[in-house]
């Protein structure tokens, strides 16, 4: 039963690194591709740590398996958001549709 | 499994290709970076879970920040190298025969190396090494004149490293991202808590001194990016910094010393004091490791006059 | 033995060019709610990351240890944490986050993928303290359809990935939801524009 | 020649050292084409990650994981990052004396 139920928590994971992995190749700038990065990559890489800790051999693996979780979220987010403020100082301003508030990067 | 190693295989080839070959400098760090964690994955399917371990926390994550804060020290004309120049070169042909026949000769090469083989050796010297582990026991005890050498070269670096020029300040990130030391320093208890951890697995499972000193060296080296210890930087503190660096190398002299007092050869340590040893030398060299690391990122000498 | 005496005066001294001195003048015993705090947090991590075998004595030794030093690495804990809120607040973000990665993803893989991307500056509130407000700049990245480029003093340069009305009450929803988890939220405050 | 590889089937150890030659072949004649310094530090950073794999692939022998090149790969890695810091440090010292390289 709980291996049945972890690999379906992993099963529905991979979908969310497939599509981050089409965000990444086909948005446009750094910023989108950032979006891409953080949110969709971290779902799928909760629940792929779900599916794990759900099948783990007892309750210090599965939240040693959650902790590991919580530290790519707190790697990745705090990443995002390095790299965004360098390239907003050192390589090209977001792309915008109209703007409306056209000095809020810089 | 062999779907598996192909797939490693193809992906350590792509990285590294695109490492040497495409034009621009970030590109090539940032393929390394990959190359080093791909590498990391086929170590554990070779059943090599130190130099896993090792190899994913300096040659991923160490070298490759190393690379990428000396490449922000240069200006941007230095960064992005001229593609004609530097890319894919004209003579191709040539170049590409010359790869394929170096790679013949090499695989041919490679294949027919005999295995000697000292599994049965280690093992027999095992009980008497003073560590569980065999990794461990051949670092501290076995061959322990490497880890002796190797401490020593990483000690020459540091010091050719100090004689070039003044220490090279970090980029200042806490100014516009002003948690980010909060952060490191918030962090830092992990870090010393996974260091201590593998420490302790080094005597009886893949671990010990230096992925421990790889780890605690990259935690220090978050704190010295973000500007979160300055007193690396300070006068005050640099006899310090000193007999720190030093230490692992002298407490493998002391060592040495000890078993020559005592047994009447170098390193003749008798084996019921051999635990003991190896715990301290251990502790010692991991510390080293880590501050050596982290002196790697000052490009340097620090404690200046301002 | 007068000589034995000085040598030692003098080694003393010598430790001291260390500023060995100057760091313990630094260090303060944390209070006893903390410090206790602390060991159990440590010890229960080291539990944690031996998969419950490390063995339990070292474990609180170390912890104690680390707990100690770590005034000397300038204490940074949040104290005004409440704990009793981080369940509901944790519920909130899995929701949150969820919600955000589902957004982006349908629009990955929509067929003509135009974002109709912004940059808007967003001005702190209630959250006045840089941990509160770091710990804000990493939320919105786990939020739907933003992300943040800059932390300013006092304010927060975010990326909109799909422009909507509701973005700006969803950020301060946020941070009303943070506010209350370090219990800001019954002190009085100016509202601003 | 066609002795040695008469009898090779496709295992992973066979796979691995063809991976470990061509890495090697790539990154010697990287080492000698490119210009840039720095291009030369990462092709040699990479020339040492092969010459590790192929340590490593000859401790595996039909007795057993041979311990004895797994120590020296650990200390060549530590070994090549300290070299890798020194050529940093020179190349920003050379570049800090006459700034146009």
């Amino acid at each position: 039963m709980r291996e049945l139920l972890g690999a379906g928590f992993i099963l529905l994971g991979i979908p969310f690194f497939i599509a981050s992995t089409v965000g990444l190749l086909r948005f446009p700038d750094v910023y989108t591709r950032l979006h891409a990065l953080t949110k969709v990559d971290n779902v799928g890489l909760g629940l792929i740590c779900l599916g794990l800790a759900v099948q783990a051999s007892s309750i210090a693996v599965a939240l040693k398996i959650v902790l590991i979780w919580g530290l790519i979220l707190l790697a990745s987010s705090t990443g995002a958001t390095l790299i965004a403020s360098s390239a907003l100082r050192h390589g090209p301003p977001p792309l915008r549709s109209d703007s409306d508030d056209s000095h809020a990067g810089r | 499994m062999l779907v598996v190693d192909l797939l490693l295989a193809l992906a350590a080839l792509a990285t590294a290709g695109q490492c040497l070959l495409l034009p621009g400098l970030f590109r090539a760090v940032a393929n390394l970076m990959a190359f080093g964690l791909v590498m990391a994955l086929i170590w554990v399917r070779l059943e090599a879970p130190d130099v896993a371990l090792a190899e994913a926390a300096i040659g991923a994550g160490i070298t490759g920040a190393l690379l990428l804060t000396a490449l922000g020290q240069l200006p941007a004309s230095q960064r992005d190298i001229q593609p004609a120049r530097d890319g894919l070169p004209r003579r191709i042909i040539p170049i590409t025969i010359l790869v394929l026949l170096i790679t013949g000769m090499l695989w041919a090469a490679i294949l027919g190396l005999p295995k000697p083989g000292l599994v049965e050796e280690v093992a027999t010297l095992l009980p008497e090494s003073g560590a569980e582990h065999a990794v461990t026991a051949l670092l501290l005890n076995l061959r322990g004149i490497d880890t002796l050498l190797e401490i020593t070269v990483m000690l020459c670096a540091v010091a050719t490293i100090w004689s070039l020029q003044q220490a090279i300040p970090p980029p200042t990130l806490s100014h516009y991202y002003p948690g980010l030391p909060t952060l490191a320093r918030w962090l830092h208890p992990l870090f010393l808590l996974m260091f201590s951890y593998f420490l302790w697995q080094g005597t009886h499972a893949p671990g010990g001194a230096f992925p421990a000193g790889a780890l605690l060296g990259a935690g220090g080296v978050l704190l010295l990016l973000t500007g979160s210890i300055a007193w690396m930087y300070q006068r005050a503190y640099n006899l310090l910094l000193r007999w720190l660096l030093a230490a692992g190398l002298l407490l493998f002299l002391i060592t040495a010393l000890a078993g020559l007092l005592m047994t009447g050869t170098l390193y003749g340590l008798p084996p019921r004091l051999a635990g003991y040893f190896i715990i301290a030398i251990e502790v010692a060299t991991a510390l080293s490791i880590t501050l050596m690391l982290m002196t790697f990122y000052l490009f340097g000498r620090p404690g200046a006059q301002q | 033995m007068w000589r034995y005496c000085s040598l030692l005066a003098q080694l003393v001294m010598h430790l001291d060019t260390f500023r060995v001195s100057r760091w313990l003048k630094r260090w303060r015993p944390p209070p006893w709610p903390a410090l206790l705090l602390r060991v159990a947090v440590y010890s229960g991590l080291w539990w944690v990351i031996t998969e419950g075998s490390g063995s339990g004595w070292l474990g609180l030794v170390l912890a104690l240890l680390i707990a100690l030093c770590a005034p000397l690495n300038v204490a940074t804990w949040p104290q005004q944490l409440r704990w009793r809120r981080l369940p509901l607040f944790i519920g909130f973000m899995l929701k949150n986050s969820l919600f955000g990665a589902l957004i982006v993803a349908q629009l990955a893989l929509s067929r003509r993928c135009s974002a109709n991307t912004h940059t808007r500056t967003y001005r702190f509130r209630l959250l006045k303290g840089h941990p509160q407000q770091l710990l804000m700049a990493n939320l919105v990245n786990l939020t739907p359809g933003t992300l943040t480029l800059r932390l300013g003093c006092d304010t927060l340069s975010i990326h909109i990935l799909h422009y909507q009305p509701q973005i700006e009450a969803q950020l301060m929803m946020l941070e009303s939801h943070i506010a209350a988890l370090y219990g800001l939220d019954h002190e009085p405050w100016e509202y601003e524009y | 020649m066609r002795l040695i590889f008469a009898d090779t089937a496709l295992t992973s150890e066979t796979l691995f050292a063809l991976l470990a030659a061509l890495l090697m072949a790539l990154s010697l004649v990287s080492v000698f084409t490119t210009r840039h310094l720095i291009r030369r530090l990462l092709a040699l950073n990479i020339l040492s990650s092969a010459v590790f794999l192929l340590m490593v692939l000859t401790a595996r022998t039909t007795d057993g994981i041979d311990p004895v090149p797994h120590a020296l790969v650990l200390t060549g890695i530590v070994v090549s990052v300290s070299t890798t810091a020194v050529v940093l440090a020179l190349y920003l010292r050379r570049y800090r004396m006459k700034p146009p390289c």
